[in-house]
């Protein structure tokens, strides 16, 4: 159970989310309605901030290559707890269109422990809203603690995260057996 | 004695200046929300981000950088305790305005020191920048203070507000029009509004000296900003608004002042820092000479 | 205009052909590779556009493809190189663009193909790559992909493993 | 007659000729240097205001009076660049710098000589023993080449200003017969306004000596080269008592006041004093403006140097009772901030062995003591209030006001505020910011220059917040030039006309304030120390970036955009019209050496041309 003291910061956590938007992907195109005087995100306290040190919540919008995974996690450690990720689109459940693509991840929450996840492709800014809506109620809730299952599962994802950065042989084995038939 | 009075007037004027500095951030993102046609955070957002930034981790880039931050907040509030704010008036000998605004000085320093101890370039050229632009605003509101020194025969500012009461004819403002209007362009740099916000350009030096600022260390950041803006216009309300009878229409009138500097800050866009520079060594400065030269003559 | 240009490319014995009203193709072997090229830059064809490769597996050749482009007249060159897959070498053309030197180093790494003479082919986009060049037609990315992120299969959120499509 | 003022002179220089036949034997010319010093200071301590001696010298059956008389200026001058001394030569113990403890010495003897004599001959005989040591002081630098360049322009300069002053003091002589100072001052002030031109002429012929000495615009060029090139341990003494002897030879003719003797006026002012206050503006800015742009630390500090030199003069320019007291304050305040820093700067220099700017970084984890007495420095210089620089620009800036003199206050306020912006310059590029791996191993400076720091760094809070120590002796001093004193209510206030400071109530309020800003600080979450390389990149890999120190610290450049502000007065350069004048000098000289050199009837006909000068102007005499 949570203390008193606890809940009361989770609310105010809740009611003041500082944003890092990490916009690799297509989905940076819908976070300019998101902020400006369509949808405005700002009165529910949520605004854009410039580094990772300032900021609670990492929105990844979309498809992660390899070499921008790395910096992503890097940024995501740079970040101070209590700290939340969000999973922008399809590309990060499964890769989306880039199912199949040699260099695309395909589940972000093998590598970084994400909290909720937008799905769509692209999501439109009223789901970006209604999951910051839903993020509040995990946090106010206590649920949202996806920092602490990083910490404690950290050998996990470490594992996880060498199997990409750090190969020291071919990932197909036999390359011969798998190439196809002309 | 001097010890308890400082006591509670440090405890008493830095909470009262820090909630109505954080008040004015939270009605100035509401206006400025309102001017861009959005519907803008609560009021007291800036409340709900203090109290979650205070209870948020952080890293520290050691000793220096610890000092630094909390001198930002605690040298403004050692400073804000000299300012004459309608009734409260805690050493109404000892109100200086040189000396407050040397005082301020102290916590941009301990500032400078801070973030630049974190050994982040971002940060070091924001103070850089902020720096230039401090020599470029400070200026224009010297030759306005000097001129309100050589009008009113004093230099403490229980005493300017003293030569301005009886009535809306008798401040500054009106008697010293030239001037209040360099002080007011020059206080626009002070709060470092637009389009004089060189120092914390997010998007090209990644909000400058709060780079690696996060959590309490941010905290403090935001604070010093609150009581900034508090201190910055008190000063303006003692110097050419005539003070207050009462510390609420003191509140109001620095909220006059605020506002303003608000319109102007939504609608603008950013000078490069020469320009920046130049335009108050140009404008304001050409008025504050002229207010002098009609002061002296 | 883009007749004379084809003209001009059969006179030296190359085989040319109009693929739009502003585009032409033109087939070089490649010892001549370099001397088209520099005499398509003295007529005119000043910009090199692109590098591009294509694999043909089943006649076990790389078809280089130099795009350049002639803004004074409107018009596209296409010099297309054919190389044996199985010895997959080729001269730089740093000496004509420099420009050459960073697309070449990624024809390199998503084709395997060698270029003598440029001095930088290090690893550009990929970083510890260790399987056969990628973008090659013998390697299955989605093997690959399964293997290196393993994608399992999960009831629980409902997701299916993604199904191969074969084209015909 | 009393026998310790001669004595004062005497001491430094036995001590000096015992230092400089031990000085291969560094240690021991230190040892012999400091304790000098510290009997010096006893005596100094056992010196009252009114204390005279005089001599008459027979020299080729003339009689040359030498006289000494202390007074309430010299006390003061006396004490403090006495104590600095003291404290300098102990730190000096611990020091690998080739400054000479002899050379010192001399400079001391010098420096007492100045300080008490009553006449002028004893005064040049002083200046010039004073100009030359601290000439080959100079040498000895690190780099040799430079510093002999240094020292060599140095010399230049102190020639020029000793041929200026040997001429205004045999004028003098052949007006009044007398060397005495008070005498000819006195004589100066009956007949200024009968003449106001001849004694404007006269005074100017010192007051380029002065000027000079104190490295006044426009004759500054000397005082950056100088001070950046001699040894890390003698600039402080440069710094920091050396550029006050012009300002005391200025305040000896100030009393020549022009102001009651219907000379015209400008903005209330003398016209004279008008120009002269116009000049320490000047100075000021500029020096201010050049400070912002150099890499090399101990330049930039030079023209620190030189630009609060400018306050002073200005100040003083004045000649009223606020201005004098303004003036004298931040010439003290001055020699206490500048001598901390240029000693925390030697500490620096020793560890690291360079004194560029670029190349340092980061050192403040590595030498915490140091760092927090420049870091007092830097407050000081600032005119931070609790710190010592305070008060005395607060008082500048009133005396300038209560004359009507808005545009030289903006000025001078613009040189304040950028003196902050090239203090932070300098303080980031050697303290803050990322610490390059060269500097892995440096370590603070040893115990006893750590004692230095500690009570320097005490000073200037103890002096910043009990200003009326300072303050009483200078209202004797003002009081002595004929001045009415400002009235100093207790040690804590710097009494001004437009309004009191209180100082200790800032000290406490500083006090409170920070208590409760860090009871905020431990209530609040934990936070954790991390490296400095575990930095915001924008998520880029520091690895994979290259990413150095050196590469990630910003000092290179630090004020580009100012550099384009000012960019039109760079153009015009000082140093380049005194390069003029050599150049011709040499070519004319040589031209002249030409005819000499040339043909010896022809210098047989100029000698003989010469001589029947010479003895038909002494006939005609």
């Amino acid at each position: 159970m949570m203390s008193e003291w606890e809940s009361l910061t989770n609310f105010f956590r809740g009611r003041s989310f500082w944003m890092l938007h990490y916009c690799t992907g297509c989905g940076a195109m819908e976070l300019p309605p998101t902020m400006t005087s369509r949808w405005d995100m700002e009165r529910f306290g949520i605004i854009p901030m410039a580094t990772p040190r300032q900021a609670d919540i990492l929105l990844v919008t979309g498809y992660l290559s390899l070499k921008s995974l790395k910096r992503l996690i890097y940024t995501y450690e740079q970040m101070h707890a209590p700290k939340w990720v969000l999973g922008f689109g399809s590309c990060t459940i499964n890769g989306g269109v880039y199912w199949d693509s040699y260099n695309v991840i395909e589940k972000l929450d093998k590598y970084l422990p994400v909290d909720l996840y937008i799905a769509g492709c692209m999501p439109r800014p009223e789901a970006i809203l209604d999951a910051f809506k839903r993020l509040r109620e995990l946090v106010e809730k206590g649920e949202a603690k996806g920092y602490e299952k990083y910490v404690k599962n950290y050998d996990w994802y470490k594992a996880n995260q060498d199997r990409l950065f750090k190969r020291i042989k071919p990932v197909l084995q036999k390359p011969e057996e798998v190439t196809r038939s002309a | 004695m001097i010890f308890l009075k400082l006591l509670e007037g440090i405890v008493g004027i830095g909470a009262l200046s820090i909630a109505v500095g954080l008040l004015f951030m939270g009605i100035g993102r509401k206006i400025t929300a309102r001017i861009h046609r959005r519907y803008g955070p609560p009021v007291l957002q800036n409340f709900i981000d203090i109290f979650k930034l205070f209870s948020k981790s952080s890293i520290s880039h050691g000793f220096a950088f610890d000092l630094g931050l909390v001198a930002g907040v605690s040298a403004l509030i050692a400073a804000v305790v000299f300012l004459p704010m309608g009734q409260i008036n805690l050493f109404p000998h000892n109100s200086s305005l040189i000396m407050i605004l040397y005082l301020m000085t102290m916590a941009y320093l301990g500032m400078a020191m801070g973030v630049s101890s974190s050994g982040n370039p971002n940060a070091t050229i924001g103070i850089a920048r902020a720096l230039t632009m401090m020599m470029g605003y400070e200026v224009p509101f010297a030759a306005v203070i000097f001129s309100v020194y050589i009008f009113a025969k004093t230099g403490s500012l229980t005493n300017i507000v003293a030569a301005q009461g009886g009535g809306f004819l008798n401040w500054n403002m009106v008697r010293l029009p030239f001037g209040f209007l360099a002080a007011e362009i020059a206080l626009q740099g002070m709060l470092g509004e637009k389009p004089f916000d060189m120092a914390i350009a997010p998007a090209e030096i990644a909000s400058g000296p709060m780079v690696e600022l996060g959590g309490k260390y941010l905290g403090f950041g935001m604070l010093q900003h609150a009581v900034g803006i508090y201190l910055e216009t008190g000063i303006m309300v003692d110097l050419f608004l005539g003070g207050a009878s009462n510390i609420w229409i003191f509140v109001v009138k620095q909220f006059e002042l605020f506002f303003i500097a608000l319109l102007i800050n939504a609608i603008l866009p950013r000078f490069k820092i020469e320009d920046g520079v130049k335009f108050m060594w140009k404008v304001p400065l050409l008025l504050g000479v002229i207010q002098a030269l009609i002061v002296v003559l | 205009m883009l007749d004379k240009r084809i003209e001009e490319m059969k006179k030296m014995g190359l085989d040319a052909r109009a693929l739009e009203n502003w585009q032409f193709e033109v087939s070089v072997p490649r010892e001549r590779t370099a001397e088209v090229l520099s005499y398509l830059k003295s007529i005119g064809f000043k910009t090199f556009i692109h590098l591009a490769c294509v694999d043909w597996i089943e006649e076990q050749e790389f078809e280089l493809v130099y795009n350049l482009e002639n803004y004074a007249e409107k018009l596209q060159a296409l010099v297309k190189v054919r190389i044996p897959r199985n010895k997959p070498e080729m001269e730089t053309m740093m000496s004509i663009w420099g420009l050459c030197q960073v697309y070449e180093r990624e024809i390199h790494e998503f084709f395997g193909i060698n270029f003598v003479g440029n001095p930088n082919l290090k690893p550009f986009f990929l970083d510890e790559w260790l399987d056969i060049p990628p973008l090659r037609k013998d390697f299955d990315t989605l093997a690959f992909s399964q293997e290196l992120f393993e994608f399992k299969e999960d009831e629980s959120h409902g997701i299916k493993a993604p199904k191969r499509i074969e084209y015909k | 007659m009393n026998y310790n003022v001669i004595w004062l002179v005497f001491t430094p220089l036995i001590g000096s000729a015992i230092a400089a036949i031990l000085y291969k034997v560094k240690f021991l010319d230190r040892i012999v240097t400091f304790s000098t010093f510290v009997i010096t200071l006893f005596l100094v301590f056992s010196t009252h205001v009114g204390q005279s001696y005089s001599l008459n010298l027979n020299f080729m059956n003339k009689v040359l009076p030498l006289s000494w008389n202390v007074t309430h200026l010299s006390i003061f001058m006396l004490y403090i660049s006495v104590i600095f001394g003291t404290i300098l030569t102990f730190y000096s113990l611990i020091d690998k710098s080739k400054m000479k403890g002899f050379l010192l010495l001399l400079i001391l003897a010098a420096n007492n000589w100045i300080f008490t004599t009553n006449d002028m001959i004893g005064f040049f005989f002083a200046w010039e023993l004073m100009g030359w040591a601290s000439v080959v002081s100079v040498l000895g630098g690190r780099d040799e080449k430079a510093s002999r360049h240094a020292a060599l322009y140095y010399a230049l300069m102190s020639i020029a200003g000793s041929y200026s002053m040997f001429f205004g003091i045999f004028t003098l002589w052949r007006l009044t017969g007398s060397f005495a100072i008070s005498t000819n001052v006195a004589y100066l002030s009956s007949i200024v306004g009968v003449h106001p031109w001849w004694v404007i002429g006269i005074v100017s012929l010192f007051f380029v000596t002065f000027m000079i000495k104190a490295g006044i615009f426009p004759f500054h060029t000397w005082v950056p080269m100088a001070y950046a090139w001699a040894p890390d341990t003698f600039t402080p003494f440069l710094s920091a008592v050396m550029s006050k002897y012009g300002i005391y030879g200025m305040l000896l003719f100030l009393p020549i006041s022009l102001m009651e003797k219907g000379v015209p006026t400008a903005f209330g002012l003398p016209w004279v004093n008008y120009i002269f206050m116009w000049i320490g503006v000047i100075t000021a800015v500029v020096g201010t403006v050049l400070a912002f742009f150099q890499d090399d630390v101990k330049k930039l500090f030079a023209y620190s140097s030189f630009s609060n030199l400018g306050y002073i003069v200005a100040a003083i320019a004045l000649f009223t009772p606020v201005g004098v007291t303004a003036g004298i304050y931040h010439a003290f305040n001055h020699l206490l901030f500048k001598g901390a820093l240029f000693i925390t700067l030697a500490a620096v220099i020793s560890r690291t062995g360079t004194s560029k700017m670029s190349e340092m970084g980061g050192l403040w984890r590595k030498m915490p003591v140091t760092f927090f007495t420049f870091f007092v420095g830097i407050a000081s210089a600032a005119g931070i209030p609790p710190f010592n620089g305070f008060g005395s620009k607060w008082l500048v800036y009133q005396a300038m006001i209560k004359q009507h003199l808005p545009f030289a206050t903006v000025m001078l306020f613009l040189a304040s505020t950028g003196a902050f912006m090239y203090l932070f310059k300098a303080f980031h590029s050697v303290f803050l910011g990322q610490r390059s791996h060269r500097y892995d191993n440096v370590k603070e400076v040893p115990v006893i220059g750590q004692i230095v720091e500690y009570f320097l760094m005490f000073a200037m809070i103890f002096f910043g917040l009990q200003p009326g120590y300072i303050l009483r002796p200078i209202g004797a001093i003002v009081s002595s030039m004929g001045l009415k004193p400002l009235h100093v209510m207790s040690n804590g206030y710097v009494t001004g006309m437009f309004s009191n400071v209180y100082m200790p109530i800032i000290g406490w309020s500083l006090a409170v304030s920070f208590t409760f800003g860090f009871i905020l600080f431990f209530i609040s979450a934990k936070h954790k120390y991390v490296s400095q390389e575990d930095n915001y990149t924008a998520g880029q890999l520091p690895e994979e970036w290259n990413l150095t120190p050196e590469t990630y610290q910003f000092s290179w450049k630090f004020y580009e955009p100012v550099e384009s502000v000012f960019a039109p007065f760079f153009k015009v350069k000082v140093d380049g019209f005194f390069r003029g004048l050599a150049d011709w000098t040499v070519a004319t000289s040589s031209a002249i050496k030409e005819i000499f050199v040339s043909n010896a009837q022809m210098y047989a006909f100029f000698a003989v041309v010469g001589l029947i000068i010479f003895v038909i102007a002494g006939w005609a005499a």
